[in-house]
């Protein structure tokens, strides 16, 4: 029933090839970044990735090729890199495959699959190429086991006729990972701000990962229930691991660290300078606590969150403005 | 003294998209222009309105420029923070409940005459010339909100046949939402360019050009546009005050995160 | 765009005779009694009630003669009536057209309406009365404009062929009433505790009405986001409303009145009883104010929440045996 | 001094219930006696169960006695305070994961050979003689999770066949649930009643008698159920210990607010 977990042993024991995987958080807010990090490290492959808004955690992973189905709605580190270039590269010269759904889709079989629903009716997409085309076409997906056969299927509104929908498959995910800013022993989670997706991965997966900024007693998360939001049973490993959404953000903790990003951005341009920056950031730090010290004390400090914003601000500056 | 009077046409953007939201609309709006539209908006045309973002954030008032959706800028200065599911619910909701208080802002690479638009993919879906991001929130938008699209004028941009519809414009014509099972009330309103304003005609459905900026012409525009476009209508529209440059450049603004203050 | 109303106000602009109408919270937490009893003062009819997990709130309702037609899962004063008296008085008697669902269902519903789902297909209430037995007939549900003309539907889940699915159609809701613990002058609102389906009902319906026990301004609310849950355009009407939920509770506010309830069970065994009940806590007390005076403000002092419990205990009695 | 040699069949059945919690289960409790048992499961034979119930409050440990599932004591003492569909898709997953680490305990007014169990009416559903709550979560309860159902024995509640089947059992036998669409996998389990303990034939899934507590007996038994129900395997139940019935008396439940102390 021990649920604390060192991050390599977390990932080696829930992580495997071939894995119906998707992440927490939303493009470059609570990302878990460490923990994508250390599946690189280890080697694990085949995924089919499937992760709502994404970015360097998708880019990443499709980048390392790792990534064999790759479930798309939007790939971005918004503000720095438009489209993510190593999924851009990935798609462009056909070597993966992917499958592009509205965000609103797939949100929605996130949360489908939570609620434990046969499959998800919406009325968007219609009229599209997200219904014109499928990425992944049906022999393929039927050659995939944890693929649906189907992208999806439209049919008449039983409730009433004449209209069409269109049916969403809902996931079966075998692992989510998400990074959250407060857990305990037995795995209760405390997201601070927006949950994004987060809660529908923990109940729908079958194995959940959470990685935490702080990892508390479960008497202290149990004295405010009103701000948790995963229960223990849905989650299997927790990992202490502070910074662990670096170099995204994460709410009342810190921010994004810009000249991180704009480094990516340069390093994803080639397949070789972005294979330099896995050996950087990923393989020769070894672990976090690695690429914690290759960061530096005083950038982690720099980024800050600064209580009532939520995000970094140069308060001196502020101050001498003021 | 700095000078308010050279406007440019990324500024006549913003402010066209500021004009275009209501008081006590509620906006949808990404980062980039829309946000500083809105933002105007705000403080000048429609100080009521409120900003919602597709990550679910509702009544969004930032105090610095996020750099995405989901930024914490936008988090932490807002009124509630919806999962990404409620947010598709509300806005589905305000069709269901025929409101007409919504209005959303989107962009894209491609366009075509019927306000369709693609920000999936340049050349074919499967082996792309140019890959995008895929839709994010837009074809939800599109089914369900009238909008605003946001666009760059150029003859490539602006097509016949575009290479993938990411979100569902007027389709073919008045016809064309109907007929592919989308909410048939529901569509582009309009859409703004470094170059002018285009609408949609009522009967046709089929773009028109409603108004050039100054340092643009009809003739500018048919030249941009890889589409016949109708002209006739066509009016100009007044450079903006230098008040309103100065509000955009001191406080909606002033890092130049969106729009640059010309040298 | 003013939405701060007068109880009276609120209750006679959006709720008319014939609604679809819902209320939040759950049994005898939460329950906006008062503006039940505001609604049964002005004379409305003619409901359909569909209202998730209730008590008193729907029993008073029906009692009083306003429902049509009654969407059940569950009615009760949990702990002190077993099965509403009114509720099982109107059915006994033939009084009113009633569906059931389960609780499942029913929130799921809610949920669906939320979601702007066409349906929601799901795979419970197969093999039981839920399915066999049609509360109310598709005759009669054709002669209700407000009603889906299926209870639901039954298909083959066309992602698993062979695998019979239920169909649920969404409520359209026009009207909903929850109490909450706080809401600013623009209608924001933040729950304490559990939500129930409060939000979902508040996305969904056409109108929504929120009686508060903290009005607050709009910059206050702000100042904690994340812990509000519906934004201030989805509420046409606040009103403020101290212990507006009274007999039931309110997380952190108040307990419920258990004398109280215990001698609505007596009142409501007979027509003639509850009618006197009624005359008594509803019409001849004129207003809530009234309803509260009537109530005493000792009686209103003993219920209150204690801190660090969240409900009321006797903290003398407690220190004493200490 | 207190008395806690003279137990009663509440206390075998709070027991009974309790023993039916396997250590690392996660018990899905109502108010009364399914939450007295599952509090002294938790207290003495399976310290790390956890408590839900299907308002969505998670994790529970409640001080003072609540009286319904969505009392403010639950609320007050939890891990998660879910919205109640949470609670539904996380009991609908329990079962898509193939999990079996819940149990639930349901009651009614009526239950057949098959466990099917009626809390909706008696008689005619349309002009029923008497009206109950109806389902609450038991219907999704029984669909997705295996159940031990509370009943009282009386030959009026054990029958043939019930007026309305508010939440599936086995149906019909072993086929029964496959037949209408249900999980086969997941069904009632147990059922305790204040005479004794019933099981489901793992052959023909119709109750039989596993054990009848010391004041009861196979006849007492036979006598009071309404359909035939085999006793040949029947076992007599050992009697509480006198520290089970003071830890009861004293710790789980001291104001008996469910069990009474005979005087």
């Amino acid at each position: 029933m021990k649920k604390v977990y060192q991050l390599s042993d977390a990932i080696s024991k829930f992580v495997h090839d071939g894995d119906y995987i998707a992440f927490g958080g939303f493009t470059t807010n609570r990302k878990p970044i460490a923990a994508v990090s250390e599946i690189i490290r280890q080697g694990q492959k085949d995924f089919i990735l499937d992760s709502g808004p994404t970015g360097s955690d998708a880019d990443m992973l499709i980048g390392a090729g790792r990534v064999k189905a790759y479930i798309n709605c939007y790939t971005a580190n918004s503000g720095v890199t438009n489209v993510s270039r190593r999924f851009r590269h990935a798609i462009e010269k056909g070597e993966i495959l992917f499958e592009d759904y509205s965000q609103d889709a797939a949100v929605l079989m996130f949360h489908g699959a939570a609620l434990g629903l046969p499959y998800v009716p919406i009325r968007m997409m219609l009229g599209t190429g997200l219904v014109d085309h499928w990425g992944i076409s049906k022999e393929d997906r039927q050659k995939i086991d944890k693929l649906p056969n189907d992208k999806f299927l439209i049919q008449d509104d039983p409730f009433n006729p004449g209209h069409q929908i269109v049916l969403l498959p809902v996931p079966k995910i075998d692992v989510a990972i998400l990074h959250v800013q407060m857990a305990s022993f037995d795995g209760t989670c405390r997201i601070d701000g927006d949950e994004f997706h987060d809660v529908d991965l923990a109940i729908a997966s079958k194995h959940c990962i959470v990685t935490c900024e702080e990892l508390v007693t479960d008497e202290y998360i149990r004295r405010e229930p009103s701000l948790n939001t995963i229960p223990g049973f849905c989650v299997d490993a927790v990992v202490h691991l502070p910074h662990g959404a670096h170099p995204s953000q994460c709410y009342g903790c810190y921010d994004y660290d810009n000249p991180f990003y704009v480094m990516y951005d340069k390093a994803s341009k080639t397949q070789e300078d972005f294979d330099q920056f896995l050996k950087d950031w990923v393989y020769d730090v070894k672990d976090h606590s690695g690429y914690l010290n290759k960061l530096g004390g005083a950038r982690l400090a720099d980024l800050k969150a600064v209580p009532g914003f939520g995000y970094h601000t140069d308060m001196t500056k502020m101050a001498q403005e003021g | 003294m700095a000078d308010y009077t050279n406007y440019t046409n990324r500024e006549m953007q913003a402010i066209s998209i500021a004009k275009s939201i209501s008081d006590g609309q509620i906006a949808i709006v990404g980062t980039g222009l829309p946000l500083i539209g809105a933002a105007l908006a705000k403080r000048i045309y429609a100080p009521n309105c409120t900003l919602i973002v597709e990550s679910g954030l509702m009544d969004c008032a930032p105090i610095e420029v996020p750099r995405s959706v989901g930024d914490i800028r936008l988090m932490a200065h807002c009124a509630v923070q919806w999962p990404n599911v409620r947010y598709v619910g509300f806005q589905a909701n305000e069709w269901l409940h025929d409101t007409s208080r919504m209005v959303a802002f989107i962009g894209g690479a491609q366009i075509d005459a019927y306000g369709n638009v693609n920000s999936t993919c340049i050349g074919d879906y499967h082996n792309p010339v140019t890959r995008f991001t895929g839709s994010g929130g837009a074809n939800g938008i599109a089914t369900f909100v009238n909008t605003i699209i946001m666009m760059q004028h150029e003859k490539r941009r602006f097509m016949d046949k575009i290479d993938y519809v990411t979100s569902a414009g007027w389709i073919d014509g008045p016809d064309g939402r109907a007929k592919v099972g989308l909410p048939a009330n529901r569509g582009p309103q309009m859409v703004v360019t470094d170059r002018g304003i285009m609408k949609f005609d009522e009967q046709t459905k089929r773009m028109y050009l409603y108004g050039y900026y100054e340092t643009s012409s009809p003739e500018d525009i048919i030249e941009n546009t890889g589409f016949e476009i109708d002209v006739s209508k066509a009016i100009k529209i007044d450079p903006p005050t230098p008040d309103i440059i100065k509000i955009i450049r001191e406080e909606i603004d002033p890092k130049q995160a969106f729009i640059k203050v010309p040298q």
